[in-house]
């Protein structure tokens, strides 16, 4: 695997929109060539090498080149946008749409990132170290397809709507989770290993939640039908069951309605 | 010591406030119409105010003289009401939940009686002030 | 000879009354009286004539206004747009829809983000009709069908002051003939206000629980049980109010602010669009957003065909147009100091948004575009003046409901002073020039592309 | 006096009957002259193309409320979807687009005639500010009137002359061009959540048949003698076993016969009967009776369909049958907009995947071809694909190669996850017919513009028409072997002549010339009761002024009337 760094030594004045930083822009370019492909920041392109130091060459292909990003990058939106293979390592912070519509490959951000980071995710594995803004996980705007398959991990907390129409794929927060989990859900895995604030579930179809800690506020369409002992992300609890939304429409599959399941630790 | 309680703050339109602020911001008719809150009598009660008595609400983000009245629509106790405008606009937190709608409703204030020689500021001063530009009163 | 005009529209709220009777004088510049309207809508007329100026003003160092010309005033504004690097132009809850269409090819030619009223009132209501739909009808369905109505989270005998008496809760329609006397009125809300007065029920929701009760609302529904208490509401009561709204022949949800401005904003509304279309499985519900401004559900309408988005466009990219709002919506965008000039026009961002994003936005230069002085003239750099749509410019404008209504004018604006489609016209005519001029400095210079990764 | 030559093309047009001629076409001043008038022309070399009319849409939802929510409510028709900007306004949208890729769009199939398919009477200032928006096509806009108060009122007491008076007076209200039926009566029950299952189920309160409401529309229709036909959108439309339904509304037809000065042969246009031609009983056995409805209009000549076909692509549906579209939501659980229009009309949008895996849409992408192919008469039968309700319009190329070609037929049926469910609940599979170019220009300009009692304006290249020529990279004498290149060369044409201007060359827009509004203006005798009726109506039911109702003329763009005298 080949790896090219890349340091931010000129910050935009506002913000830079980075939806090439991807392994697979970058697979088959020299370092010259990556300092000349484009990067925006509101309505002016610019190469990224006026921003950026680019040192190191792409791979032959995606999955043999590693983009590493250092200096802040606090700044930068959709690093790894659509990548389908590959590895990103963000030093610091990011800004929003980190792994958005991702495939496949890895991000590992080092730092926080904010709001809609892993949206539309379709596989592939986005790492937080630190928290998460809003809409972790989400489906874009209008998109009733959600996230489809995937990992994404938060060390730290998430804000609102984690999870919206998720559809497949597994997120998992470290820290304590705002309002509105899964909202939607039709399948997918959200894991809360701390608080979650309320909202949990709300409007969802199918899939499973699990929070470890405490819901401040949980919703009446979530019925308790009993304990279940599991092993949750390497972790062995007991957990009281509930299933819902029963407000929400429900399939029946083989003579069986199919509820979401939420389960909160014991 | 001064007494002081958290209140759960709502910022909406009221029809007086309309009025004002067609009839403009810098108005007595909108001065009147926006630097007031609403509480429950508990709650005014709990704050030993008597009718019409400036108190100075806090948020997250900043404060704002205002003057307790009576409103005519009952809140429940812990819950205060602020005409939207340009008084309420001094303490509504900017986030936004990812939705681009600030928390014009439901954040956390405190509320104190207003120390002694403070005023209600003009709506003039409040914004001008807040963006550097006051010139005091000319 | 004093001059009646009827069929007037008022220039309030988003209940868009068409019956008003302007007297105005001979000379056709100055209005004597306002009849049918609410004390709103009346006073916005006789305010008109006050407080007026005939050209822009341009901030000058010592923090004084000075007049200029509009020449002047557009290649400032026109300048501004140019230099910036992502200028954003917000408002229009107060311009017609000429005017709408015109903000927007400037916005397109500039690279501006381009964003209304809506971003800080009903987006919401956007977001959640992106995610769930939007069963809905046009007012007169209500007047002339409806024997149940809810306000929930609405207060209109303060917002919209004619909603009840001409669409919802009094008025006599074709199977409603009873009026009032056949209608029952459900109001949610965490105040008793002068709506719930008029109510059969209030029900008093713990403020920002919203979301709760309509789940609750929804389970009961579907036949499952509740807690006996859910966001400050018994379950008897919500068990009665649901068999009243399964038992409706015609019912309509009317909402406000109290869903979209707090906790969860668009799933507020999201799961009233739930409720609303599980209710028709058990007869006929629609649903509808309390809309603020007379013109502010206008520029929804127009950048959706224009672009396909109803606010919080990101026109930047001059390709393809963006819209995100948490990321492309004028507080969010200010808030994090993500643009650097501002255009305001038809609302007064200085006194709407929180004090917060007012002083960021005022980092940079500041325009604003409005008939009257405002808390927004009163930081900007620049005041351009325009005429009063409704009362000095005619043109369309979309009720709340969607429905568009063609206002006309009654008194001729100042002399001199442009309505906001000229204004913007000119302005685009400017950039076009000082395009031109770069053009032939920088002949080889590449238009940018879109945000279009992937391909 | 600009002066244009069209040398050597191949041209086609069915209006004069020609099959391909190699001839040239000359315009002067926008309008079609004799080669003979022309004195220097600029000359467009045509040879080895193929020369037709600018093509004329009868059927399609471009512009208004229910269209505009189409494209609010779905950001993700939008998202990675469109294409870089190349003209002066950016295009955005797939399955509802924005007004100016609407447009140019068009224009680069080689339209210039577009009639929207249903105008809520209550929203005609807004249907006018899109067409407005909409550049270089003409646009024309049809009111809905099935579910109208006024029109159930009077058809209910056989009132034709009042019901006539009435209509003028909305034609002109709205600006509108000709009487649109959408489920009647049906719409009107779903005021109450319900719908009007049959054409002989009696509308609730107002007591009147959808049957009575067709033949009341057509003695109206034909009492005023209006351009083009009452033009329905049948009852029970999409629902398995609905061609029962079908063939008694097209039998509704039978006896009247068409009055009008406008070259117009049917009393009765059935659009897109492709939904209105299932047989079954359930979404399980659903089968085609595409065959049995095509016998029926093949033999029948006052009667006009067409194909409404399905593109299998993801669109969005909508239509004013709003009971329709609900149902269609607890199918597909998306998310839903209805709009119920007070006294006149509904309207239901929901977002519907077509897909090559899913027996239903493929069965339904079989019945739409089937309509064509059995078709005795492509003057009375033509290409729509209802937009967007089964498809974009920019599939069109794509429904003209699989009518040109059984190869291409084959080539997507091999995608078909239900291949032999769907041979066996169809009969595509047994069709060899391969239509012409002439036949394509029956079917997308000749045709719909003499159903829209147009055609002495558009749809031909006689002298005196309007200068509206496309010019496509095809040669009759030796089509491509791919038919790819069919569709190819349909999506982009290599010449848009728009009233004697070139629009688009090579695919590509180069200029815009300017659009007009074509409405039908209706000279009546004077009705007191129906002026008393309005009165009353807008004063106790409606929520506007009448005043305000009536579109104010500064709000309609470029008009160009077509005026009919009853009076004489």
């Amino acid at each position: 695997m080949k790896t090219v760094t890349l340091t931010l030594e000129n910050p935009p004045e506002l913000y830079l929109e980075g939806q090439n930083i991807t392994p697979d822009n970058f697979a088959g370019k020299t370092a010259a060539e990556l300092a000349a492909i484009d990067i925006w920041e509101g309505k002016l392109k610019s190469p990224l090498g006026k921003h950026f130091a680019v040192a190191g060459n792409g791979g032959a292909t995606a999955a043999d080149t590693k983009i590493v990003l250092r200096g802040d990058c606090t700044r930068v939106k959709r690093i790894g946008q659509q990548m389908t293979a590959g590895e990103i390592v963000i030093e610091g912070n990011a800004d929003m749409y980190i792994g958005g519509w991702m495939k496949g490959g890895k991000i590992h951000v080092k730092g926080n990132v904010d709001s809609f980071c892993g949206i539309g995710m379709e596989g592939g594995e986005l790492i937080v170290d630190g928290n998460a803004g809003h809409h972790l996980g989400s489906s874009p705007r209008g998109e009733w397809r959600g996230m489809q398959g995937g990992v994404i991990r938060v060390a730290g907390d998430a804000g609102n709507d984690t999870g919206t129409f998720i559809n497949g794929g597994t997120i998992i927060i470290g820290g304590d989770a705002d309002i509105h989990i899964s909202t939607h859900g039709e399948g997918g895995t959200v894991i809360v290993k701390g608080n979650a604030k309320g909202r949990v579930g709300g409007q969802m179809v199918k899939g499973d939640i699990y929070v470890f800690g405490e819901i401040e506020n949980p919703l009446p369409g979530f019925k308790l039908v009993g304990e279940v002992e599991q092993e949750v992300d390497g972790v062995k609890g007991r957990f009281a069951h509930h299933i819902g939304d029963l407000g929400e429409r429900h399939p029946v599959s083989k003579g069986k309605t199919v509820y979401a399941n939420l389960y909160t630790q014991i | 010591m001064a007494k002081k309680i958290t209140l759960n703050m709502i910022t909406q339109r009221s029809v007086e406030e309309g009025v004002g602020i067609v009839k403009g911001k810098m108005t007595p008719d909108y001065f009147e119409a926006c630097s007031i809150i609403e509480m429950h009598d508990d709650d005014v009660k709990a704050l030993g105010l008597v009718p019409n008595q400036l108190v100075r609400v806090t948020s997250e983000c900043g404060d704002v003289i205002v003057k307790a009245v009576k409103g005519r629509q009952a809140l429940y106790p812990g819950l205060a009401f602020i005409p939207q405008g340009v008084y309420a606009n001094q303490i509504v937190p900017a986030r936004t939940q990812a939705t681009g709608e600030p928390q014009y409703s439901g954040f956390p204030v405190t509320v104190e009686p207003a120390p002694v020689g403070e005023r209600r500021k003009s709506t003039l001063e409040l914004v001008q002030r807040a963006v550097g530009m006051w010139k005091g009163d000319q | 000879m004093a001059k009646k005009i009827e069929n007037v529209g008022c220039p309030f709220c988003g209940v868009c009354c068409d019956d008003l009777v302007v007297t105005v004088s001979d000379d056709g510049k100055k209005i004597l009286e306002v009849e049918n309207a609410c004390i709103i809508g009346s006073t916005v007329f006789h305010r008109a004539m006050e407080d007026r100026h005939a050209l822009p003003r341009l901030r000058q160092p010592d923090g004084t206004y000075k007049e200029i010309s509009y020449d002047e005033a557009i290649d400032y504004t026109a300048k501004v747009l140019q230099k910036a690097k992502k200028p954003l132009i917000y408002g229009f809850g107060s311009t017609n829809c000429e005017g709408m269409a015109a903000a927007a090819k400037v916005a397109e030619k500039a690279g501006a983000v381009i964003d209304n009223c809506a971003s800080i009132c009903h987006g919401s209501s956007f977001l959640a009709i992106f995610d769930n739909g939007y069963p809905s009808c046009t007012l007169g369905e209500t007047k002339n069908r409806a024997d149940v109505i809810v306000y929930w989270g609405a207060n209109p005998a303060h917002a919209h002051p004619r909603h009840m008496s001409r669409y919802s809760i009094f008025p006599r329609g074709f199977f409603t003939g009873k009026g009032h006397k056949g209608r029952k009125i459900i109001v949610i809300d965490p105040r008793h206000t002068d709506t719930a007065q008029v109510a059969d029920i209030h029900l008093q929701v713990k403020q920002g629980h919203d979301y709760d009760l309509f789940d609750a609302f929804r389970t009961v529904l579907r036949g499952h049980d509740i807690p006996d208490e859910v966001a400050g509401v018994k379950k008897e009561k919500i068990v009665e109010a649901v068999e009243i709204l399964k038992k409706a022949r015609f019912g309509t949800i009317f909402y406000g602010m109290g869903l979209c401005h707090s906790d969860g904003r668009n799933h507020n509304v999201d799961i009233a669009i739930s409720l609303t279309r599980d209710l028709n499985d058990f007869t006929k519900w629609t649903i509808m957003a309390m809309r603020g401004h007379y013109n502010i559900t206008g520029p929804g309408a127009v950048w959706s065909w224009q672009y396909g988005f109803p606010y919080c466009l990101d026109l930047t990219k001059r390709d393809i147009a963006h819209m995100n709002p948490g990321e492309t919506s004028s507080v969010d965008l200010a808030m994090r100091d993500e643009v650097d000039a501002f255009i305001n026009i038809g609302t007064d961002a200085a006194a709407h948004f929180p004090i917060e994003p007012v002083k960021h936005l005022r980092k940079h230069p500041w325009i604003t575009i409005d008939p009257h002085p405002t808390m927004a003239t009163e930081i900007s750099d620049l005041h351009i003046p325009v005429g009063i749509v409704g009362v000095e410019v005619p043109g369309i404008v979309y009720r709340m409901d969607n429905v568009p209504i063609q206002y006309r004018k009654v008194i001729d604006a100042p002399d001199g002073v442009l309505n906001d489609e000229e204004l913007f016209e000119r302005i685009y005519q400017r950039l076009c020039e000082l395009e031109a001029e770069d053009a032939a400095k920088t002949p080889a210079k590449t238009t940018p592309e879109g945000v279009r990764a992937g391909e | 006096m600009s002066e244009l030559l069209i040398k050597n093309g191949f041209v086609f047009d069915p209006l004069q009957g020609i099959k391909g001629d190699r001839m040239d076409i000359a315009i002067k001043d926008g309008k079609i002259v004799e080669t003979n008038t022309l004195s220097s022309p600029s000359v467009i070399d045509a040879a080895g193309m193929t020369v037709m009319a600018g093509g004329v849409d009868v059927h399609s939802h471009v512009v208004g409320p229910k269209v505009n929510v189409g494209r609010l409510f779905r950001p993700e028709d939008k998202l990675f979807k469109s294409p870089f900007k190349t003209c002066n306004r950016m295009e955005m949208g797939f399955s509802v687009p924005s007004t100016f890729k609407t447009g140019y769009d068009y224009a680069r199939m080689g339209y210039s005639f577009v009639n929207e398919a249903a105008m809520p009477p209550l929203h005609s200032p807004h249907v006018h500010e899109e067409i407005r928006d909409t550049p270089i096509i003409d646009n024309a806009a049809m009111p809905v009137f099935g579910n109208n108060w006024f029109t159930l009122e009077y058809l209910k007491n056989n009132e034709i002359e009042n019901n006539a008076a009435y209509t003028a007076w909305l034609l002109r209200a709205t600006r509108g061009f000709a009487i649109k039926v959408v489920n009647p009566g049906g719409t009107e029950a779903w005021g109450w959540g319900l719908n009007c299952d049959n054409i002989h189920d009696p509308v609730p309160y107002f007591d009147i048949t959808p049957a009575k409401i067709i033949t009341g529309l057509i003695e109206t229709n034909e009492f005023l003698g209006l351009p083009h036909s009452v033009h329905l959108h049948c009852n029970n439309l999409g629902n398995p076993g609905n061609y029962t339904d079908t063939l008694d509304s097209l039998r509704l037809a039978e006896g009247y016969t068409p009055k009008n000065n406008f070259g117009r042969d049917q009393v009765m246009h059935i659009t897109h009967v492709q939904f209105s031609s299932y047989g079954g009983d359930s979404w399980k056995n659903i089968d085609s009776q595409a065959k049995t409805i095509m016998d029926y209009v093949n033999s029948h000549d006052n009667i006009t369909v067409d194909m409404g076909q399905v593109t299998l692509d993801e669109t969005t549906t909508m239509t004013a049958d709003g009971p329709f579209e609900h149902h269609l939501q607890s199918l597909n659980n998306l998310k839903w907009v209805n709009t119920d229009v007070a006294l006149e009309t509904a309207a239901g949008v929901v977002p519907y995947v077509y897909s090559p895996n899913v027996k239903v849409s493929t069965i339904q992408w079989a019945i739409g071809l089937e309509i064509a192919l059995y078709s005795n008469d492509l003057m009375r039968t033509f290409i729509t694909t209802d937009h967007p309700n089964a498809g974009p319009f920019t599939r069109y190329p794509r429904v003209i190669k699989w009518l040109m070609s059984r190869a291409a037929r084959d080539e997507t049926m091999k995608t078909f996850k239900w291949l032999n469910r769907t041979i066996e609940s169809t009969t595509i599979d047994s069709i060899d017919r391969e239509l012409t170019l002439y036949e394509i220009a029956q079917m997308t300009r000749a045709g719909p513009a003499k159903a829209l009692g147009i055609s002495n304006t558009y749809g031909g290249l006689a002298p005196g028409m309007d200068g509206n020529v496309a010019i496509y990279a095809l040669n009759p004498e030796n089509m491509p072997s791919n038919p790819d290149m069919i569709e190819s060369a349909f999506s982009r044409c290599a010449y848009l002549v728009k009233d004697g201007i070139v629009a688009v060359k090579g695919g590509e827009i180069v200029a815009e010339p300017p659009k007009r509004t074509v409405w039908v203006d209706v000279k009546v005798p004077e009705n007191a009761q129906v002026q008393r009726d309005i009165y009353e109506h807008f004063l106790r039911h409606y929520s506007v002024g009448v005043e305000n109702y009536q579109l104010f003329d500064e709000h309609l763009h470029n008009p160009r009337v077509i005026e009919v005298d009853t009076t004489q």
